[in-house]
């Protein structure tokens, strides 16, 4: 019944894994979604090869948009950044492991376009990057 | 119960719905939309299956029946809220356009750089948008009635900015988030005093208040029939006559005119003038479906109703710690509770409420300057309408408390 | 023929009805509105009765359905007209509003005193007010492509015209008088070259002609549902991409906006940036089962009925002694024929072949100039579409010799 | 069947009685329908008593119009100003003996606009003159 909030998604915004702020680090990027008040950052370091060795994200708002960053963030550490450039909407959507309507799809999406638009090294997070 | 619910649920087709099996549904959603009796739709069908044709200029049997039922919609509406004439009752598609068409057709006729336009601020985005779009045009300004704590506007705070000699003072009879109804006819006294024209956005107060625009003395008012009981589609701006008639058209095209050269146009009367092309037939004839049903419960039934659906509401949802409601106490709201709660943000509050077949909002519901005066990004809303029962509010009220439990 | 009637016409309710005890309909008014099949009505009506809510910002169940159909009918009629993307198709009340949304947000904003707008002298009221108006706003011009004896848009005339470098060429698509289908195409591409940009009133062709915006190159587009089996509410602006991203919005309200503060706004994204206030949504659902329904009879099919209709119409009209029908041959023209019978007012013969059940038109059908041209007040009008017999023109055309012995 | 078209409409269309144009005469008013182009002009001469001693309307158009003035004009002569004044629609719509829907009620109603507005002196034909 409660399956819309696997305990993953309640488990991982009440005691997110890598909620933080890196400092130094490469890249970094943040973005809102005024509709609700949500808001990610998030920051990466990137090493040698173009891999990601480190990566945090902070912020507020709904459970699906906090879980799925802190779910995101776990899912990069280790890939390239052109693999991280390639990840789509569906990525997300497996990671979290239920369905959505579009309003919470935004909440859900909210971070890969975040991360996105900061890999790509964009200076907006536009939409389209997560279509 | 001042209604008898029970009776009213079954004019209902979508409460025979199941939201998933086995979950019936418990919509609490009525402040964005309203559901719809089947004498509204019975009525639009015919319509269509018996009736159909372009109207106005139409000699044919189905063009003066179409017609006829058009008009007819028109006196109903008129009469449902106290007009003096259904010349005065113009069908735009929804409350918005209603006051876009005013912002347009009298704003942009009458309004010059410097004039004051006086809002507040609890105003919907569509009691606040046109009107910014107004200023920018004119160079007219704006300015604002605050909102106490209590969600109550600061009428000693009017008062003051009446000083000002604002040309229009535009402002919501019924506030969607906090439930606040307004004291309008004092507000509109106060504001002809001080020399200013008046718009009621009486979106939420129409379809819950008895409403006299005359008692009013309004010179706008504006509201959508698919918040109460009608169709979407279609929505009315009311008008004192010789404001309507001072006014330049705002939408050109069939209808509107009296007789058309290639390069002019002699505009029609009242309400012509301003219904450009074909209107909304059927939503008219759906809306004067609604009026006779609101009309035989009687709106001071309606309104008692609510308030007691809503003191319940109140009462229960303060005995959830961690809930917090904003507004006004229940004698001077309408059937609209905005809340958050403790540790969990509004849309999973509204989502898992969904796997209850519970429908409620959540978000800035199109008053985000309200919510950033209050310092939140979103709340949850409940509101509740002739079909609601308290064991729908005890059924939220038990879904708050789960929801508290997985977030515990 | 190539359609099937029969079978088409027992989907339509209506053609159930007797306009008086024994007197079937004979409807040949369909350039006015066109009837609608069960289809068309099942849709709107389980719409609200299983998913009713208001769109776009819902958490719950009944609102993301309601979403999801609203956009699904939008993906559906930008389909229908071969646009790129979704998001150009803006759901206006009706032809005429989407008409204005351009004269209003893309006209204000880009014309200025002394720029020409090139229309038609066989514009309906719709694309000539607005420009009328937008003309007496901002100082710009208007000049006309004459029409020709023949009922067809002079094109030696418009080239000479295109020279002037106009900023924009307003033309219908089809005359809802004349039947004329202008190469639109052709014209716009001339347009183009001078460096004008185009609106094409398809108000009658998208009903009636398979429709390519890419094909048309066409910067604008406006057309009605209630034209072509859909219901009546709601209407399209098509618009190339660039041209409504920089354009300023036009009704402000809820849901065309990103953010808004007390004093500002934020606009939405296409579409939603020309959508303000609840929009009509059971109305696109309509729509959308509409275009299903002339998708799946096919569009080729319906403009070469209609061609089979009209052909056979002016044949049996023009035997008629004293019928003066309006307008190119059959090739070149849509399902209408606008005629007078000599020494009886086109009211009268419509009200008299309204006793025998026909229903056709009789007026200047919102062509006052056009009419003006061909030095008379009115016409008596019968228009066909895809439930249209031959049966149906011979009815017609005994009815008017049944005028003819009345007033012989 | 063709009760709407009794045959004294047509017959008063084809065969007016009081088509004309009086000259000199004490008052008189035009007006048109220009959704259809009916046009009625009516004339009248006023004796001393303040009563209608003769009357002509002259005009264009459907056979309403037409025939609905030529029975209104024939149903005024001799009667005093006054009574012109308070005649109404179902006056008129008794003249004619059928049912008219709100489109060509306009037709018919086109001549007593026009007779109204003459000899009330005024300076346009309004419709709630016949309202
Ligand atoms: C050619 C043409 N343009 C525009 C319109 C206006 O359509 P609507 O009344 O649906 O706005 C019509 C319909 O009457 C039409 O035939
Ligand atoms: C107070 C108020 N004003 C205006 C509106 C706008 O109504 P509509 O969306 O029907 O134009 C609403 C509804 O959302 C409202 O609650």
């Amino acid at each position: 019944m409660e399956d819309l909030y696997r305990e993953i998604i309640i488990d991982r915004y009440k005691n997110p894994q890598y909620r933080g702020h890196l400092d130094p680090h490469d890249i970094s990027f943040e973005d809102d979604n005024p509709l609700c008040g949500d808001h990610i950052e998030v920051t990466l370091r990137v090493d040698a090869e173009g891999r990601v060795s480190e990566a945090r994200f902070d912020g507020k708002g709904c459970a699906i948009s906090q879980a799925s960053a802190d779910l995101l963030i776990e899912s990069i550490i280790g890939k390239s950044l052109e693999e991280v450039k390639k990840m789509t909407k569906q990525d997300l959507l497996d990671l979290l492991g239920i369905e959505l309507g579009p309003v919470r799809l935004k909440c859900a999406l909210l971070s890969l376009k975040v991360l996105k638009a900061g890999v790509y090294g964009l200076g907006e997070a536009s939409d389209e990057l997560v279509e | 119960m001042t209604l008898d619910t029970l009776r009213i649920r079954q004019d209902f087709p979508i409460f025979e719905r199941q939201v998933r099996p086995g979950v019936p549904l418990v919509y609490l959603d009525s402040t964005a939309t309203t559901q719809k009796p089947q004498s509204v739709l019975r009525a639009m069908d015919e319509f269509y299956r018996r009736s159909n044709a372009n109207i106005h200029r139409g000699v044919h049997t189905l063009a003066e029946e179409a017609t006829a039922l058009y008009e007819a919609a028109r006196q109903k509406v008129a009469a449902f809220i106290h007009a003096a004439d259904a010349r005065q009752v113009i069908f735009t598609r929804n409350a918005s356009e209603a006051i876009n068409l005013a912002a347009y057709a009298w704003g942009r006729a009458h309004l010059k750089a410097g004039d004051l336009i006086l809002l507040t601020e609890m105003e919907h985005h569509s009691n606040l948008v046109p009107w910014q779009m107004l200023a920018a045009a004119t160079g007219a300004s704006l300015d604002f009635v605050p909102v106490t704590d209590d969600g109550l506007l600061d009428l000693d705070a009017y008062r003051s900015l009446l000083t000002r000699q604002p040309r229009l003072v535009a402002f919501t009879h019924m506030s969607n988030v906090l439930g606040t109804i307004n004291p309008a006819a004092e507000m509109i006294r106060l504001a002809h005093a001080a020399g200013a024209r008046t718009l009621v956005d009486a979106a939420q107060s129409v379809p819950h208040l008895p409403v006299d625009v005359q008692a009013l003395d309004a010179d706008f008012l504006a509201f959508s029939a698919h918040k109460m009981l009608g169709p979407t589609g279609i929505g009315v701006l009311y008008g004192k006559r010789d404001l309507l008639e001072s006014m330049p058209p705002f939408l050109g095209g069939g209808d509107m005119i009296k007789t058309v050269h290639l390069r002019d146009f002699v505009p029609n009367e009242l309400p012509h003038k301003f219904e450009a092309g074909t209107p909304a037939i059927a939503e008219a004839v759906g809306f004067g479906a609604a009026v006779d049903y609101l009309s035989a419960l009687g709106m001071d039934a309606v309104a008692a109703h609510e308030r007691e659906i809503i003191a319940y509401a109140l009462e229960r949802l303060e005995e959830i710690r961690g809930v917090r409601v904003f507004g006004p106490p229940a004698e001077q709201r309408g059937g609209v509770a905005s809340f958050t709660l403790e540790g969990v943000h509004p849309h999973d509050v509204a989502q898992i409420l969904d796997t209850f077949g519970i429908a409620v909002r959540a978000g800035h519901h199109c008053a985000q300057p309200l919510h950033e005066k209050f310092g939140i990004p979103a709340t949850t809303r409940a509101s509740f309408y002739v079909y609601s029962t308290k064991e729908e509010v005890d059924q939220l009220v038990e879904g708050l408390y789960r929801v508290k439990k997985i977030f515990g």
